[in-house]
């Protein structure tokens, strides 16, 4: 009768495996944020102009907001399924603290979402006439930026789970709250290609990293218990 | 001290005791309204850039500093509604939702007017403006929040909770942008920071707005308030004493 | 809006009645009282389950059985009262109490693209670390055995309903609070999952079901809500 | 301090040195803001009452008609104290 309990390590880890196998096994949901990622990247050469010039302009900026859009898009599916079949419950009635469980699921979220995205990001910028140098800037920006598009977009779904219609609430909370990261990002590019350091901004993008990841699951938490209730 | 707090949580106290101050603080801000708006439409000299149009800060700053407090408001409101389930602090983050997005859209379109002849266009991405649109966004998206959720329990907790993180975000979003601005027009000190009133001619009528608009604050939120918990508690027997009178 | 009734009815098979009168009082619950939207679900509710007790919670649809269970396990805070588990305040020893619960809702926590394998295995490892074998012995035995590997949208709602009872194979969780387990399953099913119970309250564990289905325990407690 | 006014004519305030519709266009919105938001408030406070008022009479009546029941209230008990 006597079992062992699972460490919080070990929980954590059963999450993490249990969200990316369903990832692995709902392979259109995976892809669809990335269709949505190069899809948008690419109207904007269409709506405003496809002069290389203008182009590598407003690159940088075009490609954090497709990557918002996408993490946005890919939101919905974090917690609703859970929701539905009540194994959001059994989460929420783990004996380990919620905010292991929670990141478990914002981070395999991030893996399948926000990986592929950044990942082929250099493309898209190659497409955009962006400017070499800024290729490994926009990398490692977007690398630190998108999880934390998916740690606050994790509280607006969180809130929003068991409402019926909760695309344009969720973008509405949800956009607003990353502005922040937006500037830090396209900042880091316009003004690395200025001749500024790059260090600043990436101690910035950083912080933000780092106090989401500290706080986010936190709030996340929260707002789960609350929509379970 | 604990006394004090649990009767200030108590719906029907704070009912009977703001309808006796209500006159009061009616009549002391439009006392403060009518002196202040007088002196600084008639009184105040003419700004040596900006001519007449000073008259404009005397509603555009009082205004915007107080659609700043909206969210810290609403955070410790919400902090209390999360923590000691206070209803009466629930309907403060419920009401104040609202009347901090008329704030915050009046501080915007007395920005725009005001900045018309400075900038030439009615609107320009200013530091200001931009963090008081994107605060005015928040709010919305707290206001669709409570509507879309049905539960009344779960909508106060987890409006509560987004004012919390709202309200940190608003910090972090004023300064993200204030770094944007500086970045993005090096140099400029064109706008209203530059025009800072300099003499008592000029600060005195400001203060005396902005102890208007802050009544008028007040005022406000404790009307609507007052409709709040009428709405909520017209089940209870004070209410229904309330009414047969 | 009448308090909730207990009685408990004088069934009795099997195992010595008088057992119940000694062991611990599990989890009991005081004054308690909740609204919701302006309507009372129950006011001036009390119980307690021991070790070894099954309460079964009746009541018509929209009585509040479910909002009840989630408040026993602190899924829903909107209440008033006291929850006690072992005579002390849940929040005091809540990694105790949550890793001695077992709970079961109305939605049975079962992911859809999923194998029966794949979602006991995570249900499980939230709490206790479970070997495979294992797994697919308890799978086997709730009638499981070859759709261990196939997809839950393939199984039937009887089939995902009995994946989730699974846990119970597995568990050593001592309080079981199950919500409508019955629902979906077969004959077979109910005869399973009702010797199930009967074993655990027998071996000192305790359950809380909310059922209409007669069951036939030795130390069983009803309540009506509503 | 308080220096003289600023101007020699009303309609010389009214143009506020050619800023007129700069300036009055921002008083009044404030003004409509400041009454909206103190009319609106006030007026929906009445209409609450009122509706209690006829909600009760209602009430009263149906209880008085069908049953024997003079209870007004239905949750008489819910004072709306608790936190």
């Amino acid at each position: 009768m006597n079992k062992q309990r699972t460490s919080t390590g070990q929980a954590f880890w059963a999450t993490l495996q249990r969200d990316l196998l369903i990832a692995y096994k709902r392979k259109n949901d995976m892809a669809n944020p990335f269709m949505f990622f190069l899809i948008v990247a690419s109207l904007f050469p269409i709506g405003i102009s496809p002069d290389p010039e203008r182009l590598a302009e407003i690159a940088a900026g075009v490609l954090w907001i497709s990557a918002l859009l996408a993490s946005l898009l890919a939101m919905d599916n974090l917690y609703r399924a859970d929701y539905e079949d009540g194994s959001l419950e059994q989460l929420l009635l783990s004996p380990h603290p919620l905010y292991f469980l929670v990141l478990a699921k914002n981070i395999a979220h991030w893996l399948v979402s926000g990986l592929p995205v950044v990942l082929v990001s250099p493309l898209i910028a190659y497409m955009l006439n962006l400017p070499s140098e800024s290729y490994m800037i926009l990398f490692v920006t977007l690398l630190l930026g998108t999880p934390v598009f998916s740690l606050l977009g994790s509280i607006g779904v969180a809130l929003t789970v068991g409402l019926g219609s909760r695309g344009l609430i969720l973008a509405v909370i949800t956009l607003p709250m990353s502005v922040p990261v937006l500037i830090a990002g396209t900042l880091a590019i316009e003004q690395t290609s200025n001749g500024a350091s790059l260090s600043g901004f990436l101690a910035i993008l950083g912080a933000m990293l780092l106090a989401s990841i500290s706080v986010a699951p936190l709030a996340s938490g929260a707002a789960l218990r609350i929509s379970v209730n | 001290m604990w006394l004090w707090f649990s009767k200030l949580g108590s719906p029907k106290w704070f009912y009977e005791l703001s309808g006796k101050w209500l006159p009061w603080l009616i009549a002391t801000m439009i006392l403060f309204l009518v002196i202040g708006a007088t002196w600084a439409l008639l009184y105040v000299p003419q700004d040596y850039q900006q001519g007449l149009t000073n008259r404009i800060m005397y509603v555009h700053v009082p205004v915007a500093s107080l659609s700043l407090s909206f969210f810290p408001l609403m955070a410790v409101a919400g902090t209390i509604t999360l923590v000691w389930k206070m209803k009466l602090a629930d309907m403060v983050v419920k009401v104040a939702a609202p009347l901090g997005a008329w704030f915050t859209a009046l501080a915007l379109a007395s920005g725009s007017i005001w900045g018309v002849d400075t900038w030439g266009t009615w609107w320009i991405w200013d530091g200001r403006l931009t963090s008081l649109l994107l605060q005015l966004f928040l709010l919305l998206g707290i206001i669709s929040l409570r509507s879309a959720l049905e539960d009344s329990d779960a909508a106060a907790r987890a409006c509560a909770l987004l004012s919390i993180v709202g309200c940190i975000n608003v910090v972090v979003i004023k300064y993200s942008v204030d770094w944007w601005n500086t970045l993005h027009q090096p140099g400029t000190t064109f706008g209203m920071s530059s025009d800072q009133p300099n003499g008592p001619e000029f600060w005195i009528p400001l203060l005396i707005m902005g102890i208007a608009v802050a009544l008028f604050f007040t005022v406000s939120l404790i009307l609507a308030t007052r409709n709040e918990i009428l709405e909520r508690e017209r089940r209870s027997q004070w209410v229904q004493e309330l009414v047969q009178e | 809006m009448t308090p909730a009734t207990v009685d408990t009815p004088g069934q009795d098979i099997g195992t010595d009645a008088s057992q119940s009168l000694t062991s611990a009082v599990m989890l009991d619950g005081t004054d308690l009282f909740c609204e919701r939207d302006d309507r009372i679900l129950f006011e001036q509710l009390n119980f307690t389950v021991s070790e070894g007790q099954v309460l079964q919670i009746k009541g018509s649809n929209g009585s509040g059985k479910t909002t009840l269970l989630h408040i026993l396990c602190g899924l829903n805070d909107s209440y008033q009262g006291s929850i006690r588990w072992y005579g002390q305040a849940i929040e005091t020893q809540a990694e105790e109490f949550y890793g001695a619960l077992l709970y079961i809702g109305h939605r049975v926590g079962v992911n859809k693209v999923l194998t029966p394998l794949e979602n006991l295995r995570w249900t499980c490892s939230l709490q206790q670390q479970v070997s495979d074998t294992e797994l697919y012995r308890a799978l086997a035995e709730v009638g499981l055995r070859g759709f261990e590997e196939s997809q839950c949208f393939t199984l039937s709602a009887g089939q995902q309903q009995r994946a989730s009872l699974a846990r119970l194979l597995i568990s050593d969780a001592r309080l079981w609070v199950l919500d409508e387990p019955f629902t979906t399953l077969d004959a077979g099913g109910l005869s399973l999952l009702e010797g199930l119970l009967r074993s655990h309250a027998d071996a000192g564990g305790a359950v809380i079901v909310t059922t209409h289905h007669d069951l036939r325990v030795a130390d069983l407690q009803q309540m009506t809500l509503g | 301090m308080i220096e003289a006014i600023q101007f020699s004519s009303f309609s010389e305030f009214i143009e506020m040195g050619g800023y007129a519709f700069n300036v009055w266009s921002v008083y009044g919105l404030f003004t409509v803001f400041l009454i909206a938001n103190l009319l609106i408030p006030m007026r929906r406070n009445k209409q609450i009452i009122r509706e209690l008022k006829r909600r009760n009479l209602l009430n009263t009546e149906f209880n008085n008609g069908s049953t024997s029941n003079g209870s007004i209230v239905d949750n008489s008990d819910v004072d709306g104290e608790d936190q």
